[in-house]
């Protein structure tokens, strides 16, 4: 008999571990993912080497005021005489490093407080409850808005105002997590083993709130892109003569006839936040159970695994709700 | 100071629902006591009680003469990582990023803080059926029945006084759940352990405990030495559960089902059912 | 998110009506005390002078026009006692004057917010009727070309910069191809309509004038089509993957073994099971889009929330600030408790407790 | 003996194009009216998808191969249109666990009308006196006020009752019963098991009863199928299946029951 079981097992085995070499290369594998790698690589070297590739000085007023494309430059000059190519690229140098700054920010922030919130809970998850449904009553804008004008209009600033606005999103969906993950049977079983809550929460629970947390993250760096180079557009991020995206599209409204100075930065922005996004969304087909914990009790699906009742599915990645208990709450 | 677990008088409750409704009980080393019952009878309540998952209303849990503390948010005292438990879900019961070998050290680890030796990981997969060298794998690797396994061979390797078992066979395959049973039974007592073994399966039971006890809407109805119980039931109950197990047998015969869902007879108190000792001569 | 928090918690104490409401009130207030709260913390760390920006630079060097002024907006008290004083007024329902305009905050807002509302509601309605086609069939076809291009499509969608957006479609429909009217919520030839509820749609139907009400629509309609974009990427993704896990449940399997009609089995079981989280998304995308109109509003000089409120913050107007924001936190409350009544109607667990 | 409803040589491939798998490789069977056909097997055997192949409710991309005939009529490639009418009026189905397979959100009365008016074309108030009669016929208390009632508020016995009422309420030749009991504690399941042999018995219903617990099967089937790996081990008589097991699978699978087994301490 257990040798049989154990046959049955092995067979069991070599499938699952199949599926499990299956499971990350196949974000990777898909074109969208490959798409957004390519470009978001492509201007990741474009910031990079902006100083070398860039064909003039960003600030440089030197050229013919406001040819278009072609004449002068690839992408024509400015009202300045500055050329709109070298700042598109020198822009690319502002915005994506500051918008992993505040995303990389608000994560740490609305990680430890969810985490906090959700492990404790009673009145301190009350008290931060409260708090994070306060940050969120105000849409992202208006109170990045209020907080750049409070702090004066710089991009730092806008940075702050943005972290200010994206961390609650970070605190609910690792609050719920940490919670759902606090009664999970694996949790309870190190805590009886003699785990203090510290270690419990660093090896248990973390590990199991990171992957989720982070394809939050990465489908947020293209809305702190939107984010940042709004503000700016706003004239509360970058300020002149900053080469930065949003401001070269704010200046452009004044020239309605230099079509080349709005669509170009516009265009840049799109490519980018597009790029993460496709990257993002990939990421979240591979480590999906988070999208349940962002909605809460919405839940989703990874695809359409119509049948299961009659499969046995060995492989979950993230533990699923605690499963029903005897009694109602 | 013969018992291992004392409880007495243990109320749970949800809310305004009353899940486990003054139950007493105790068990001894080396004693398996089943607590069986239909869902909602707060069998898995009193299981969650029993570790200190739950914070009994009124009552109390004695382990070895201490009370069981909550599970809040300090860490568990030493002497009580002696009480471990094996849960329903093979799923959610392991850490899906540690390696199961890491997992099982655990285990071992907590035996050996209480200067009780336990042996390496690779010898307690063996113990459950499994390879040594499935140490370094992660439990996705495995089929449910085999993380059952593995979850029991991490509560075992904690060399525990007491195991509480909430449902551990249910989830399984039925071609295994009488071995694992029997397993669980057989490695218990080696260890001279007590256990609390709580299912919902009556012919699982009768393979694996000492004593059992019925329990119906929070309350325990009938209790006793299993032989008894099961070959001669005095509550209502207790007979309704036995007569609607259906026997693989072939002959077509369907089991009997009781006139209602939960009549009133089902609730009354029966002073002769409890406390059921072994009949001479057995 | 935080809807369906709420939800849940209704539900699991499944209480009777009133003393939800009680208690929903409760937190509301809690929620708009902290929102002036914060407002007022945040203004007061300006540091920049607001007299300074609202009197300009010849004023400034007159003494006793500054006091005055100071006086005027109580700027001569310690921060405590101003915020108490406001708070006082606030009960009254007086929400200070503005120091850019000088005209009360409250008329302003009164004014300032059907303009956004509407802009905001038509484009959620908008956004919603397409993203629930496109979301309910990239889920019936999941992993096939047409749910491909869905996804692709929404990405793109929560990709565009919608300032950028805003620029390009008026650029091109208004000032290339003249499709489309300019800036504003009506021509300049015309009249607003007499003021009942401020939005102009409905104010030019009551009052029976069907040229106001075509002008209105037009000119609404290349804001709505900017904002819905991010709108319907957003909803999409969420839709899809709320269909797709609907999709796999017994009731709906059990509806197509009992033989009913696709349409049938996704509208009457498949959509009417998704509809909880879709209505809680709702409630949050309605948040993100009165996000966007600020920097859509600032493109077609909409007299809206967004724009007074850019111009409240850039002139360091603290009434208005504190206004703006007063305003926002009613509208969280308002969307939460409208999205929980819907559960309630929705679905019978909650209703019935 | 009629028989209603043949399997032959049935087969389903699932999975995406990289790893696809043959989860039913051949199966034949016959539901004979008045029977209880029961289909036996251990989870991943491929007997749920043996039954939902039936129905056409795999996901699209699903191949299936084989015939599944009723009378003159082959199911497997039926349009959609025709197969719909199939479903439910024809052949019908209830499943596992009967707090899934109800709509939470939709009151009983709706329900066990929908696809009575549409598949016979009755007017809402008599489907609903219809749907009455039959939640009294399947025990449900007090009909009239359940129809107006929902999932939520019934007991999980209640509701497969009510999940079987639905599933007889256009009268069906045959009934597929993928794990009906299986989600129920034992007292429930014996009332639910009378009243599906019940039934049986008074509408000459063909019947696939898949389970995995061989005792359910030995109460209530007349012929039992056992699956392993997507293939039929064995199949024959209940009482022979039950006595005298001719597949080594099988034995192991009755040796494994609890009842078998000597107690240890006993």
């Amino acid at each position: 008999m257990s040798a049989q079981v154990s046959r049955m097992s092995r067979a069991a085995d070599a499938r699952v571990s199949r599926r499990s070499k299956r499971r990350l290369p196949a974000a990777w594998r898909s074109p969208l993912a490959l798409v957004g790698i390519v470009i978001a690589g492509a201007w990741f070297l474009a910031a990079i080497l902006a100083p070398w590739i860039a064909p003039y000085d960003p600030l440089a007023q030197g050229l013919p005021r406001l040819t278009p494309p072609g004449e002068y430059s690839v992408l024509g000059t400015d009202v300045l005489g500055r050329d709109a190519l070298s700042r598109l690229l020198h822009g690319a140098r502002v915005t994506i490093p500051l918008a992993g700054v505040l995303v990389v920010c608000a994560m740490v922030l609305g990680t430890i407080i969810g985490a906090v919130a959700g492990y404790i809970g009673g009145w301190v998850d009350e008290v931060l409850g409260r708090l994070t449904d306060l940050f969120m009553a105000f849409p992202t804008v208006i109170l990045a808005m209020v907080i750049a004008a409070a702090l004066g209009p710089s991009l730092y600033n806008a940075v702050l105002a943005g972290i200010v606005v994206t961390w609650p999103m970070y605190a609910r969906v690792t609050r719920s997590l940490v919670m759902s993950l606090r009664s999970q049977n694996f949790v309870i079983a190190s805590r009886l083993l003699g785990y203090s809550p510290w270690r419990s929460m660093g090896t248990d629970i973390l590990p199991n709130v990171m992957g989720p947390v982070l394809v939050l993250a990465s489908l947020e760096v293209g809305t702190a892109i939107l984010l940042l180079t709004g503000l700016s557009f706003l004239g509360l991020g970058a300020q002149p003569p900053t080469a930065e995206w949003g401001s070269m599209i704010s200046g452009a409204m004044q020239n309605i006839d230099a079509w080349w100075l709005g669509v170009f930065p516009g265009l840049a922005i799109l490519t980018v936040v597009m790029a993460f996004n496709f990257i993002g969304d990939s990421l979240r087909d591979v480590l999906d159970p988070l999208s349940s914990a962002e909605r809460q009790g919405a839940g989703s699906a990874v695809g359409p695994t119509t049948v299961n009742a009659d499969e046995g599915d060995p492989s979950a990645a993230v533990p699923s709700e605690p499963t029903e208990q005897e009694a109602p709450r | 100071m013969s018992e291992l677990l004392r409880v007495k008088d243990l109320v749970v409750r949800y809310g305004t629902m009353t899940a486990v409704d003054g139950l007493s009980m105790s068990i001894e080393p080396g004693e398996v006591l089943a607590l069986v019952g239909e869902s909602g009878c707060g069998k898995s309540s009193t299981a969650r009680a029993v570790v200190g998952m739950e914070r009994p209303a009124a009552g109390d849990v004695h382990f070895r003469d201490l009370p069981v503390p909550p599970l809040g948010l300090r860490r568990r005292e030493k002497r009580f990582t002696a009480i471990q438990m094996v849960f329903q879900d093979p799923n959610s019961s392991l850490n899906p990023r540690k390696r199961v070998g890491d997992q099982i050290a655990d285990g071992v680890r907590a035996a050996r803080e209480r200067n009780i030796e336990s042996e390496e990981p690779g010898h307690w997969l063996e113990s459950v059926g499994l390879e040594a060298s499935m140490a370094s794998r992660y439990p996705h690797q495995f089929s449910g029945g085999q993380r059952q396994r593995l979850a029991i061979a991490r509560a075992l390797a904690a060399k525990p006084d007491l195991i509480v078992a909430d449902e551990p066979i249910s989830a399984l395959d039925a071609s295994s759940q009488a071995s694992v049973a029997a397993m669980m039974r057989r490695l218990c007592l080696d260890a001279g352990a007590g256990m609390l073994f709580i299912s919902h399966d009556l012919s699982v039971v009768r393979l694996m405990a000492d004593r059992v006890m019925v329990m119906y809407q929070g309350s325990v109805v009938e209790s006793g030495a299993t032989s008894q119980v099961w070959s001669d039931p005095v509550h209502p109950y207790t007979r309704a559960l036995l007569a609607a197990i259906p026997h693989p047998d072939g002959r077509g015969v369907l089991p009997a089902a009781p006139a209602a869902e939960s009549p009133q007879e089902w609730s009354s108190h029966v002073p002769e059912a409890l406390n059921r000792h072994a009949a001479p001569g057995r | 998110m935080p809807t369906a928090t709420k939800a849940a918690r209704s539900r699991s104490t499944g209480s009777a009506l009133p003393r939800y409401l009680l208690r929903r009130l409760g937190t509301s207030i809690v929620l708009l005390f902290g929102v002036t709260l914060v407002t007022f913390v945040l203004t007061a760390l300006v540091p920049g002078d607001p007299i300074a920006a609202a009197l300009g630079e010849g004023a400034i060097q007159n003494e006793a026009t500054v006091e005055a002024y100071r006086e005027r907006y109580g700027m001569d008290r310690s921060l405590p006692e101003r915020y108490l004083l406001y708070l006082l007024a606030l009960v009254q329902g007086d929400l200070g004057t503005s120091i850019r305009t000088s005209r009360p905050v409250l008329e302003e807002l009164s004014t300032a917010l059907p303009a956004t509302v509407e802009v905001a509601f038509a484009a959620i309605v908008v956004s919603l009727a397409v993203a629930l086609v496109l979301g309910t069939i990239a889920a019936c076809r999941a992993g096939k070309v047409s749910d491909q291009v869905v996804r692709v499509v929404s990405l793109v969608g929560l990709s565009v910069p919608t300032f950028w957006l805003a620029i390009m479609v008026y650029r091109l429909f208004f000032m290339q191809l003249g499709w489309a009217p300019g800036s504003g919520r009506l021509s300049p030839a015309l009249n607003p309509p007499p003021r009942i509820t401020g939005l102009y749609l409905v104010d030019f139907a009551l009052d029976g004038d069907p040229v106001g009400f075509i002008d209105a629509a037009a000119h609404l309609v290349l804001p709505v089509v900017v904002l819905s974009l991010f709108t319907i990427g957003l909803l999409t993704r969420f839709i899809r993957s709320s269909v797709l896990e609907v999709l796999s449940t017994d009731y709906v399997r059990a509806a197509r073994a009992k033989g009913l009609s696709s349409r049938r089995v996704i509208v009457g079981y498949l959509l009417r099971g998704a509809s909880l989280p879709i209505l809680t998304m709702v409630g949050v995308a309605f948040g993100a889009l009165l996000s966007g109109t600020v920097l859509v509003e600032a493109v077609f000089a909409w007299p809206g929330l967004g724009t007074y409120a850019y111009y409240a913050a850039i002139n360091l107007d603290l009434p208005a600030v504190m206004g703006v924001g007063l305003v926002v936190g009613v509208i969280y409350v308002v969307i939460n408790l409208v999205v929980d009544l819907l559960y309630g109607v929705l679905d019978p667990r909650v209703r019935l407790g | 003996m009629s028989t209603v409803l043949s399997l032959t040589d049935l087969a389903v491939e699932l999975g995406p194009k990289t790893a696809r798998r043959q989860v039913v490789r051949g199966v034949t069977l016959d539901l004979v009216a008045g029977q209880i056909q029961g289909l036996a097997g251990e989870s991943g055997s491929g007997k749920t998808v043996t039954a939902m192949a039936v129905l056409g409710l795999l996901p699209g991309s699903a191949t299936v191969s084989g015939s599944v005939r009723m009378g003159t009529t082959e199911l497997t490639t039926l349009r959609k249109r025709e197969l719909n009418r199939v479903r439910g009026r024809r052949i019908a189905m209830i499943f596992q666990d009967p707090s899934a397979s109800l709509h939470p959100q939709l009151s009983i009365g709706a329900q066990l009308t929908d696809h009575v008016r549409h598949h016979l074309g009755m007017k809402r108030k008599e489907a609903r006196g219809r749907a009455a009669e039959l939640l009294d016929r399947v025990k449900v208390p007090d009909p009239e006020s359940a129809l107006n009632r929902y999932p939520h508020q019934f007991s999980g016995g209640q509701r497969q009752r009510i999940a079987i009422a639905m599933a007889l309420a256009c009268e069906p030749e045959v009934l597929l019963a993928d794990e009906p009991t299986t989600a129920l504690d034992v007292t429930v399941q014996a009332g639910i098991l009378h009243l599906l042999r019940d039934l049986v018995d008074e509408r000459n219903l063909a019947v696939l009863l898949v389970t995995h617990d061989l005792g359910v099967m030995s109460a209530v089937a007349d012929d039992v199928a056992v699956m392993r790996h997507g293939r039929l081990v064995e199949s024959g008589a209940r009482r022979q299946m039950f006595t005298d097991p001719q597949h080594p699978y099988t034995r192991q699978l009755l040796e494994a029951m609890p009842d078998a087994q000597e107690s240890e301490i006993l």
